[in-house]
């Protein structure tokens, strides 16, 4: 008979509330679910990530960074971390799939969104139903996203959209789609005249092309926009700030999700250890290479625990210089620490292996993490992207 | 000089072929799609001679040498051309140095016409018990084992070093296939139950390390060409998608930034192809002639492998798909780092030589 | 909460009165002639008790831990100040871990006022045999030890490793000075001819290799934080240079080629930092202090000592000139480097903590 | 009694033509040079280099790669590698104060130098009296040569000379300039009214200031042009044909010169690792990182014997491609392995040394030779403008 756990009444005292959590964690954790969805039909998937949100719903984590308002368990800042990191120590189930739905969605909604479109889509995110999607990136707005061409033109009490999106996460599995299409074809930037909208996937003209990946899956799709119509209800903000709200959108990627993508790593960081005591970590060069990258990984984790704390004093999350350093470090340390493992483990390394779909880079798949790895050092603003922040808007470098 | 205008013309034709027979298209549709190996492309090399490069001219082949393989290996990189040609090229050599004239005689003029695809253990490859009249046992990881219909095994026989020589059909023998993200290239564990070593099974080679050297050298000349072909493939097409793609009203490849990873991936590969190249031309007796080749085999593999790795980044989003080609040679790179002695295993050897010299 | 405050009021005065005394023209000169150490800095960083800075209360000081060591230092790395902080630094450490009541009344007031200058050996400097009333031996490559007053050397005693402590004007002791190309510190070959061991000169820890320990953790803290102020301050005058230097009648800091290299540059500096900073706020007897103190050690020096080292080359032939100030920041950068522990040395160390963990 | 010496006749047959030399630099390369160059002053140290010029005139191989006509042995072009093959190998005395008299002048003169100029300059240069500089960049004209200011003005039958010019190696030595000045300020281009002067260093108005370097030596200078006369005879070429005449003296850079540092690398690279057979060789890391820099030395050593190929069957130097390569390869190649050996030996590799003027970057003073590195990575076209030429004019990408 299951134990009943209280973890979010545990709040005010730290080490209870962690144990609460390990404990539950140990009961919970589907076994073996790795291997389980690894190969997995995409139903069955689906039910398994419906089923374990449902699990962390029970105890009020389906939601673990949602204010209670909006049916999240109003945890302090503080304790959204530590959920994040035993969800990591742990290796809990990855919901990638939902990362938009979780993150994107409420980070826009609750600051930008109307009433009424939270009451209509934040349920269906805690129950596991809807799935997100963003619409943000075209083919020749990738880097140079304000420079985005799919229209929105208001006809009465609706507006039609027609143009192409691109790499969008999910969005062969999404119910609706965070989406930036400009409306006033004659703003003075190019980042005037764009609005943001919430768009529902069954609309007529959607149409969704999965794009197959270097890893073998299709993550990500294009989304093609055909006299599509979305309610003037849907326009999420003024008409013309979609720019602005997208800024929010995007900065949530900056915080917990960031975290815990590392808080991931490390914890497999920690295993490719001591599970190579026999064989690599016998080997001097590579012992040497591991203990190199021990201090970067720290290096990065600690400016990741640095922006929290700077996050939860100023949730306007005002700096963009600590989030641009985090990304320049962290896409190309995991892209090396990757390869190195590829290196040290030889051909086995390479063989090929199922995906285990909506789960990252930390999977242990080698040429898989080290595949999906660019995810970090091309999208949401690139390596090169990020080098031109850093030099230009943070150390004040003349333009090129 | 009439040899390296030869090689030129080699290379200009075996690069022509697959050119047109092979295009960059052909390869990314081949990669979405699971495939032993180009059968048709393996057919039309056979047809054009190619399989027979390095056999002598008594079986059927063109007696040509190391600089021919580089050629050839480096063609085949180019092109990430699916076929099993490594496994020819170094089953050759083993028959030459090894074998018997029985041995040369039945497995050379198949191997010349392509009608056997060979596939030949590396070093550190499982070494099977061959004391009796048959043999059991288990090779694990043999590459391109599942498409070869002959294999060349590593054995121990009366506590020597030695190599057995199987068909694929074989009574008691069967091969499970593993797939490799480069799926140009396959594994394969050999199983062999009861297998029964006919006469012309067995090869004791008078001096077993020196018919390792021997095959290290083959096999890293191969490989480093095969690298460098890739290499510089993927970088010109990068390049050729740098000058096309725009991002902030420019073509990517006016950024400064850009281009100068890509002006030090270029020097690179102009230096290493000068390194693989003076290495396949030495004389397999010359004293350097190891130490070259592996030399070559490290530094070749690494470089490209790091090129082809940023030349996804170069290109951007699309590069992470599987419509564009640059995976395909990131792939092939990565295994051509694995195969026939790591980087560490080779620099460790090059050591040793550096400090006998 | 205080305690970070008081750490940034500290940082702030530190880099305030070196920026006024020592300011990169009077480095840029200092360089170019020979000196020991600047004894006039020496002076006035004693009379603001910043050698006081971990010494007791008890014994004159401040009685600071090692987060205010990594804040001082870093602001001696930023104006790269020959001074002999270290050894200070490093003496304080050794006798409050080990040295007994006598010995911390003789010498802990005399280093917090400055008048007493330490060199404190590394590990694997040499160990001098002190098992009878005087010694005699030879110590090389004495880090400091030419503008040293007190020598703090490793020795063994009755088999057990021990410490001895020596002034410079002992009978019998001399020091031949050796300069570095970091002209900022200087080496020294310390001998010893029956120089008597008085009362107070021998140091025999308990346990010896935490005592190592401990050391080394100061020692790489200190050395990190040094690292990190030089790489910061270095970068920045790089970066100032780039925006007034114009070829191609542009300025260079508008290349974007070298902008990415700066922004790696400045990014790897930020994430060092922090591991620094993390490191040197952890309680001596936290589980992790030591691994992450060498961490940051190993980390910080080579990166510092890279960035350095491209610093140069930014500048263009400027940077080669000792008019210039970036050599000064990288010769600095290389004895970092080599100091308390290379980069290998330590890395095994880690890897033994990690694998232990 | 000293054998005598035939090199030159062993022309034919390379292996008795290497022997000789062998046997003669056996015999007479100065015991002990390094050490005692080491420190010495600049009186002396000029001794010891006319001392070995003059040996080497004794057997024809002061300037062995001249043609006869100009004084030189006329050595085929093989011949002329072997010579700087076997000086590498025997470490022979390093003549760097004389590389501008040796290769740049030579290489000025016989392609563009009136008869008179032939006569009157290149003995001076066989007999070591006579070391030459070059007075090319200036402070705002480094990489970017052609933005040159110092001018010449004609004045009936001499040109009046202003400017200032910059590293300008041994010019603090120097009796004659290869001087650039701008005689035409007017030009289309900046490459335009450019011309080509011999200056000598006596005139009135000429002031040079050494610059220190960071080495601690001062191997190169500034030079102040004050009203300095040039006698209209001392012009190289056609008035305004000076940019291309530039190009000739400095692809002299390309070929022998780079050889015989290479050549000079690769002796000391041997002998680094032999002599750490006790010590770094132990460790496998550094083991290897010396394994893998063998590889790259000698993609490099192939490059030049490649290019001295080409230089052989088409003497005009057409193609610039391979001298940018091995230039972008050799200079930061020699800087990472001077660098490495300041790791793998540590603080004893970092004491100060009294530096050995004249010399190169294979002293085996490892923080001097790591230090001068910077002169392959900088001078001559900096690594950066090595990469503008190899993207935009090998590679054909656009400009920026």
């Amino acid at each position: 008979m299951s134990r009943v756990y209280d973890i979010v009444g545990k709040v005010g005292d730290e080490q209870a509330f962690r144990q609460e959590i390990r404990d539950w964690l140990a009961e919970k954790i589907p076994a073996g679910w790795r291997a389980r969805w690894q190969g997995v039909r995409e139903e069955e998937l689906k039910a398994e990530i419906v089923a374990w949100l449902e699990e962390r719903r029970k105890v009020g984590l389906a939601t673990p960074h949602w204010p209670r308002e909006w049916g999240g368990p109003g945890l302090p800042f503080a304790y959204q971390i530590m959920v994040y990191e035993e969800f990591a120590r742990a290796d809990a189930p990855e919901l990638d799939m939902y990362t938009i739905s979780l993150f994107h969605t409420p980070a826009t909604l609750f600051e930008h969104g109307t009433q009424e479109q939270k009451d209509k889509y934040l349920s269906g995110i805690t129950q596991g139903t809807d799935i997100w999607c963003q619409g943000f990136s075209e083919p020749g707005a990738g880097s140079d996203l304000a420079a985005l061409r799919t229209s929105a033109r208001r006809e009465g009490d609706h507006y039609v959209v027609n143009g192409q999106k691109i790499w969008s996460s999910s969005s062969m599995h999404a119910r609706y789609c965070l989406l930036l299409a400009r409306t006033d074809p004659n703003g003075k930037r190019k980042h005037d005249g764009i609005s943001y909208f919430i768009m529902d996937m069954h609309s007529p003209g959607v149409e969704v092309r999965p794009i197959p990946q270097i890893t073998g899956e299709s993550e990500f799709a294009e989304i093609f926009l055909d006299d599509v119509k979305i309610p003037v209800a849907n326009l999420i903000g003024a008409e013309g700030n979609g720019w602005n709200i997208a800024q929010s959108t995007l900065s949530t990627e900056r915080g917990l999700l960031i975290f815990g993508a590392v808080e991931r790593l490390a914890h497999s960081f920690g295993l490719d250890g001591r599970e190579a005591k026999d064989t690599w970590m016998r080997d001097v060069q590579h012992r040497r290479e591991y203990a190199a990258l021990y201090a970067e990984l720290q290096s990065i984790r600690l400016m990741i625990r640095q922006l929290l704390i700077e996050l939860e004093a100023n949730p306007d999350k005002a700096s963009p210089t600590l989030p641009t350093y985090i990304k320049l470090t962290w896409g190309p340390f995991l892209q090396r620490y990757t390869e190195f493992l590829l290196r040290a483990e030889g051909l086995e390394a390479l063989k090929w292996q199922p995906s285990i779909p909506g789960t990252g880079h930390s999977s242990r798949l080698r040429m898989n993490d080290f595949l999906k790895s660019y995810g970090w050092t091309i999208a949401g603003g690139s390596n090169e992207i990020m080098r031109n922040i850093v030099s230009e808007r943070i150390l004040g470098m003349p333009r090129g | 000089m009439s040899d390296d205008l030869d090689l030129g013309v080699l290379a200009g034709s075996f690069a022509e072929m697959l050119d047109a027979e092979w295009p960059r298209e052909k390869a990314v549709a081949y990669a979405r799609a699971d495939h032993l190996y180009a059968e048709d492309l393996w057919q039309q090399m056979a047809a054009l001679g190619w399989t027979a490069l390095t056999v002598p001219e008594e079986y059927g082949g063109l007696g040509m040498g190391s600089a021919a393989v580089a050629a050839l290996h480096g063609a085949l990189g180019a092109a990430a051309a699916p076929v099993p040609m490594l496994g020819t090229t170094l089953a050759v050599e083993l028959l030459l140095r090894a074998g018997n004239a029985a041995q040369q005689a039945a497995w050379l003029p198949g191997l010349a016409d392509g009608s056997l695809r060979a596939a030949v253990a590396q070093p550190g490859d499982t070494v099977v018990a061959a004391d009796g009249d048959a043999v059991s046992g288990s090779v694990a990881n043999l590459l391109d084992a599942a498409s070869a219909n002959i294999l060349f095994l590593r054995a121990v026989r009366g506590g020597k070093p030695a190599w057995i020589v199987l068909r694929s059909d074989a009574p008691g023998l069967s091969v499970e296939r593993h797939a490799l993200t480069d799926t140009t290239r396959t594994l394969g564990t050999v199983t062999l139950d009861g297998v029964a070593l006919d006469g012309d099974a067995l090869i004791v080679p008078a001096d077993a390390a020196a018919l390792d050297d021997a095959l290290l050298r083959i096999a890293a000349l191969a490989i480093a060409a095969d690298a460098i072909g890739g290499g510089e493939r993927v970088l010109a097409g990068t390049i050729e998608y740098m000058t096309v793609r725009q991002q902030f009203d420019r073509v990517i490849g006016s950024f400064q930034a850009l281009k100068h990873r890509v002006a030090d991936h270029q020097t690179a590969l102009v230096a290493a192809r000068g390194l693989v190249e003076y290495a396949a031309g030495l004389a397999a007796d010359h004293p350097q002639a190891l130490l070259m080749a592996i030399s070559a085999k490290q530094h070749a593999a690494r470089a490209v492998a790091e090129i082809a790795r940023d030349c996804i980044q170069l290109h951007g989003g699309v590069g992470f798909t599987a419509e564009f080609f640059p995976h395909i040679y990131l792939k092939r790179a990565k295994v051509n780092e694995a195969i026939h002695g790591t980087r560490p295993v080779l620099l460790d050897r090059i050591a040793d030589m550096l400090e006998a010299a």
